[in-house]
């Protein structure tokens, strides 16, 4: 099926932007409740507004189910994906363009920083054993991988990676309550920048709640979501460092 | 599975009850006809399409026989009269009717013998057409293999046949085994068939056999692609029963629900003229190897389930006697039930359990049509999501051949897609994860469980055995079932009801029976 | 707690404005589907969010689960109830009304009209027995209640009532698939409207999915929906009923 | 309830080897005390409060003593020498010490005898304390009767005790019977315990004295409205287990999570330091009758649910011992396990339903904490919902003690008011819809179930007789746990364990173990 330029939801019939909605709000229970959720519904933009279910949840807060129809749509023409972009390569072709491109190992040291001690993210791109069908990256011939496990403060990461003269920098950030990967990411961004070693690694953010652009708006040079392995993350730092190696190659010869 | 100890010596007296009542039913019915009853043998007899007005050609040929006050000879009789007098094929003569150019009852000249081999003739292509689509999927279900229970069973209800198609092949793919096309709200009480390919319908879609060929198509595709056929289902119940079993049979679909006393209890149709419906459109069925899903789960969604469970069983009980009268094999009686007691309700998990169980075990060989939860579900679909998991639990456990997928949004709306698939996911997680779980435990003897299934075994003998005192319209004046009342000559239809006449003759009755013994 | 004038869908923390939502959309699932996914989010409005679940449905369709932040909120103080506006009065109180102010039985006839069958409805409000711990209006005393059932098409309701010499018209209607109660509801006042008897009788809608404002916008006099029993339509008609005689008498003193 | 046919024999057998194993470790440790432990003494002996920096005075009293390399003899034998060679109150001392105006080791010349007869006294009037707020709570319990299996248990994580508050209430409201307050990241590894008040955390809130007092004050007034006992949960695992259970006595709460294998593996607290203080904080807590939880179920959201069954079940029993040891009635003993088998498993339930059940029986009295799926849960909160109602299901047929409430959003956020309202609703109605149903069946003998059960008890055997050879030390250098390998002397805290003195002397030891005697 051909896909139209303006996408609306889909509930059982093409266009008619059908969509649930669950919320609560700091109101008691009642008609004025109702009322107010679907003031909510319609300051979203929904239409036809049904609020299936309203219960009180406590003293003066309301649980609403509603389902209500995106009129307007989105343009899907303009839709722009912020995604790292590259060829995904196999462990095999990663560790050949290493060798070919390099010479050497490359060097990654890895770890879930700050008070995060979610480590099965970091070990699934790092373990040997990989992870759902992936090898890790201490399995690469070409790769020296370094992983610190968890709970690293940013000190003691930058310390570690200079130690380990590491080309890449993984972080992996798991708790996002009140935003606190934020926070910590921003600290070791600006903890490197003040040692003006920023550029001296490939700063790699990962977790269930990041995204490319948000790892690009905090400072790091991509970011890795859900879904993605170690053949994702080899692949594009392997291309990315080639990238640069050759930038720098053609600097110093001009 | 752990099986219930049952009392069946009440087994055995409550069918005997049944087989009772079901007789006297056929007894007082068996002298007259419908119009629906006709017009399935016009179309059987291969009349199709729609005059200028859009009546269907089967309406205009029955229709013109009843002007004329002579259907009660039988339209098999009427055309062919016409056809051994005129030389003309049945199809042209009723577009002859419709346009006012012939009238059969003028053609009237051959020997009533001789009427009745040309009809037997005519019956005999039909059944061959039938046959070819039993054939059909009998082949499939070699090639793909049968499937195991529970079926999923999805409806499709968008109210648009192409909109359905899109439905009903992602909820294939996802995993639904059996396709059901939700009719719109009111066809049931049409005195004919709509026909072509339908985009306007309200809480389903309009049953035509175009749409039913459209949908087949499309799920014969989707199966081939997936490697298993996929079972399409629709509704006969209604004022057009056996016609709508005809185009079943003609398209091949798989299921189809009919059950008379769903039709006299929640459309208010008349309940001589549905149960003589009921009847044909049972040997339709049955000959065409389709399975039929009685609709004794809508019982409990006007009366409680605690209190009138054993309403549910008695109808079942009658239902089986009368599809066995009509000369189905139990392997294709879907007898209806539902999970429906108030979640409220301490222990509701176990007495539904009893009560599936129970049906299962009194009822062996029948495909048994389970519905999930639909009184009690509300606008709360999180609440309804594990409702409906409850119910997938029960009928994992007492293996239920069709499941039929309960919704989260059941009291809101008909189902998006997402719902579908949601529930899909809901009942494979439950199907999966206690696979072996009922034939790794026992019920306990005397227990709760049984105590419950005795309890409502016995109250449903005590019913039949009244019901069998008064005969069954009585049953339905004093609103025995659901709490429904309804009169012996009120509701939708009775016109059509016609007492056969002398020359009368439908010649499918005995081929079908026939054919169906052949099943069996 | 004293509520806010700005209200905001409450997850965790006063005004973190945190909404669930979850929609179809017609694209193939992907990257670009989750971004797209995004953009419905800030296209209602929604900001921080976070795409939970995506997941292909059909060739073709994509499902998301979703959270995202109503920041804006709505303006509580603003929030008008178009609800019927009537004291509620017990099953006795209202059989003294009518004895006092009209001195004869009120006449009210019911049904679930079109093509509707749901009778469950319109049983709650009528039968004898009630709903949910409230008598129905069969039981008043002072009221005459005719129920006609299930399926009844508009002409023959409006012959009926004419035939029952009706005060009110009460209809159900539970179906509400593309619209069809809106319809069914267009046409019966159409109906009484070519009829020249609109006035004759207080005309009254229920059902799951009615409110107050849309009965008003469909040309009744009132509406009812979930969780209204007889004793809030019976109060409604009686004190309506009782307004509009004074109102006659004043006229026809004057 | 249904029981399994269990091995009794390999039960015993690995009662036996774990035993062992926990007399190897006391015996290892019993000669050492730590910083932690030392600063619990200090607040059971009444010290409170903050310097101008925020330390806590515990920790500079404690500080004080290890920077004059003097800790090994005590905090009770320096406060002891301290107070009765001063005069001055012990809170004084402290903040004398704080301000630099004292310095205990200079005031040391009073009779170390006189000094232990002291602390004595001192200790009788913290278990004072202690027995009022148990009085109290045997009253409340009284009064309002016990509340029935499994006690729905609810967290709270918004990080602002406040807030925390608000959502308590209504989680309690709702039917949760018992609150936790789930721990900022981070304080386990903070080697003092913050102070006062706090409205900022991550992933959780503060665990704090005060904090504890505002949530025990909020919880015991919603629960003299509701007509209940309202149970308040907190962390004493970390870097000061034992200090958090003497706050935990003094402010009446009533369960307390409690498990050092969770800190070595799961925070990297150093081994030797984190089993020493949970020796003593078990005291504290047997003493305060605090129920605690063990972190069994932690070791399936790392390691297999299928493949790594029974290192739970061995840590359940190295748990156990090390809880006897500690002085601690089975009834205080929630060990913790856990629903975590991967749904796209056939039979899971079955297999859950089993590792729960012989959990059950294994452990009779002990109050089992029940974890819900969070590994296999996914931002799909519809299907969620369904994993978690399976878990619900498993929890009430094997009569779990403390249910922990699942959340449909658990791969998504800490939760939502109304996560919390819904899972709370989810278990309700599975245990009303269920109550009976584990006592109406029977487990087949030798089915899935039991044959499932008696692999995982033997390979728990397997393992602890493994680990009785070579110690649970080596043990947790291998990865013999959740699959992670923690070094002996690695890991945070072990600067903070101290050799016992000549003069070393723990007066609430005897007075604790005395206690509990008492209570069984
Ligand atoms: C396992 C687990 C734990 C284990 C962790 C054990 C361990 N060694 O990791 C234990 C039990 C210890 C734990 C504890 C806590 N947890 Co926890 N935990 C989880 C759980 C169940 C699964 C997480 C997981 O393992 N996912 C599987 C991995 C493979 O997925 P992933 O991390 O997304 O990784 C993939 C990608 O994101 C990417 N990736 C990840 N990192 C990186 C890095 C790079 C460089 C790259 C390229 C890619 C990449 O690649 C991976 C493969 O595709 C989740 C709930 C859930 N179902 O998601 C909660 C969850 C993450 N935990 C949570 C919380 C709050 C906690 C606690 C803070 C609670 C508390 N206060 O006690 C504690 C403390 C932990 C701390 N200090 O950080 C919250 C976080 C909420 C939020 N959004 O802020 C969650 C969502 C549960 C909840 N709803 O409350 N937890
Ligand atoms: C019971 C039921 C049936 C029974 C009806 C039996 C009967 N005699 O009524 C049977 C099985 C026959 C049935 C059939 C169908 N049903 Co039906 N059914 C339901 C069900 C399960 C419950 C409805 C109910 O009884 N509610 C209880 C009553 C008390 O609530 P209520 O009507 O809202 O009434 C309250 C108020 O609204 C108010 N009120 C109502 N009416 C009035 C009138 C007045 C004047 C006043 C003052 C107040 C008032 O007072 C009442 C008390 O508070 C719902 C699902 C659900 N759980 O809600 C689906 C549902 C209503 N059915 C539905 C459909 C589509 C159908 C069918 C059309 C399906 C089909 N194509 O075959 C058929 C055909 C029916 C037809 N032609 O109309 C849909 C409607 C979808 C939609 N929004 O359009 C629902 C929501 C299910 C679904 N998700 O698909 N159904
Ligand atoms: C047996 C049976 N027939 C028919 C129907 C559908 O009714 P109709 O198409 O007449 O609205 C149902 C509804 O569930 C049913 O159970
Ligand atoms: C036994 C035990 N202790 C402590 C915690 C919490 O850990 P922390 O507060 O150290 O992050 C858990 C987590 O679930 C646990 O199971």
């Amino acid at each position: 099926m051909p896909i139209e330029q303006w996408v609306k939801p889909y509930g059982d019939t093409m266009n008619d932007g059908r969509i649930q909605v669950s919320f609560t709000l700091p109101v008691p229970d009642g008609d004025r409740a109702v009322e107010a959720a679907r003031e909510i519904m319609f300051s979203m933009g929904l239409t036809d507004p049904v609020i299936a279910w309203h219960e009180a949840l406590a003293e003066g807060f309301t649980f609403f189910v509603a389902y209500g129809s995106h009129e307007k749509g989105i343009d899907y023409s303009k839709i722009k994906v912020q995604t790292v972009d590259v060829h995904v390569m196999s462990m095999e072709e990663t560790d050949a363009m290493i060798r070919e491109r390099f010479g050497r190992k490359i060097r990654v040291i890895g770890a879930s920083t700050g008070t995060d001690a979610h480590t099965v993210g970091i070990d699934a791109i790092m373990n040997m054993k990989g992870y759902a069908g992936h090898f890790g990256l201490e399995r690469y011939e070409m790769i020296e991988a370094l992983n610190l496990g968890s709970q690293v403060p940013n000190e003691e990461f930058i310390r570690e990676a200079i130690a380990f003269d590491a080309d890449v920098m993984l972080i992996s950030q798991t708790v996002t309550q009140k935003d606190i990967h934020i926070h910590n990411m921003t600290e070791l961004v600006e903890l490197l920048e003040a040692e003006s070693i920023r550029d001296r690694f490939l700063l790699i953010l990962g977790g269930p709640r990041v995204t490319h652009e948000l790892a690009k708006e905090l400072g790091c040079d991509a970011g890795f979501g859900p879904g993605k392995y170690a053949d994702d993350v080899a692949s594009y730092f392997v291309t990315e460092l080639d990238k640069r190696r050759q930038a720098r190659s053609s600097m110093s010869i001009a | 599975m752990a099986t219930l100890r049952l009392n069946w010596d009440k087994v055995a007296k409550a069918r005997e009850a049944s087989s009772a009542i079901a007789d006297d039913v056929n007894d007082r019915l068996c002298h007259f006809t419908t119009v629906t009853v006709e017009r399935s043998i016009a179309r059987l007899f291969g009349i199709d399409g729609v005059d200028k007005y859009d009546v269907p050609l089967s309406n205009v040929v029955v229709d013109h026989l009843k002007d004329k006050n002579v259907l009660g000879e039988g339209v098999a009789y009427w055309l062919a009269q016409g056809v051994l007098t005129s030389g003309l094929s049945q199809q042209k003569l009723a577009e002859g009717i419709a346009t006012g150019d012939v009238d059969l009852t003028r053609l009237e000249q051959a020997d009533p013998y001789v009427c009745s081999i040309w009809a037997k003739k005519q019956a005999q292509t039909a059944l061959e057409r039938i046959r070819r689509n039993k054939r059909f999927r009998s082949d499939r279900l070699e090639l793909f293999g049968e499937r195991p229970s529970p079926l999923l069973y999805a409806i499709v209800a968008t109210g648009n046949i192409y909109e359905d198609i899109v439905q009903a092949k992602a909820a294939a793919r996802q995993g639904a085994d059996v396709i059901a096309v939700i009719r719109t709200t009111g066809q049931s009480l049409l005195d004919y068939v709509p026909y072509g390919a339908t985009t306007e319908g309200f809480g389903g879609t309009m049953a035509t056999q175009e749409n039913f060929r459209l949908m087949r198509a499309a799920l014969d595709e989707v199966g081939d692609e997936l490697g298993r056929y996929v079972r399409l289902c629709n509704y006969c119940s209604g004022l057009c029963m056996p016609e709508i079993a005809v185009m079943g049979a003609f398209e091949r679909l798989d299921v189809m629900l009919n059950d008379a006393l769903y039709g006299i209890l929640f459309r208010d149709i008349n309940m001589q003229r549905t149960l003589i419906d009921q009847s044909f459109s049972r040997m339709v069925n049955g000959a065409a190897g389709i399975i039929i899903n009685t609709g004794e789960d809508n019982y409990l969604t006007t009366a409680d389930a605690w209190e009138e469970a054993h309403t549910v069983l008695a109808s079942q009980f009658i239902n089986e006697q009368f599809a066995l009268s009509a000369g189905m094999a139990e392997e294709q009686m879907g007898l209806g039930h539902a999970f429906e007691m108030n979640p409220e309700l301490k222990n509701s998990f176990v007495y539904e359990l009893a009560q599936a169980q129970m049906a299962r075990q009194i009822f062996p060989n029948a495909p048994l049509k389970y519905m999930p939860p639909t009184k009690y579900m509300t606008g709360n679909i999180f609440r309804g999501h594990i409702q409906d998991a409850l119910f997938n639990a029960v009928t994992v456990m007492t293996d239920q051949r069709f499941l039929l997928l309960g919704m989260m949004t059941e009291a809101i709306h008909t189902p998006h897609m997402s719902d579908r698939a949601l529930a899909i996911e809901n009942a494979q997680y439950i199907k999966r994860a206690m696979a072996d779980f009922s034939s790794e435990i026992e019920y306990k003897k005397g227990g709760l469980m049984e105590r419950r299934a005795d309890q409502v075994l016995s109250e449903a003998l005590e019913l039949l055995e009244n019901i069998r005192v008064d005969g069954l319209f009585h049953a339905l004046e004093t609103g025995l079932f659901a709490g429904i009342k309804r009169r012996r000559a009120g509701g939708k239809g009775l016109e059509g009801v016609v007492a056969k006449g002398e020359h009368y003759d439908n010649p499918f009755v005995d081929l079908f029976l026939e054919e169906q013994r052949g099943v069996q």
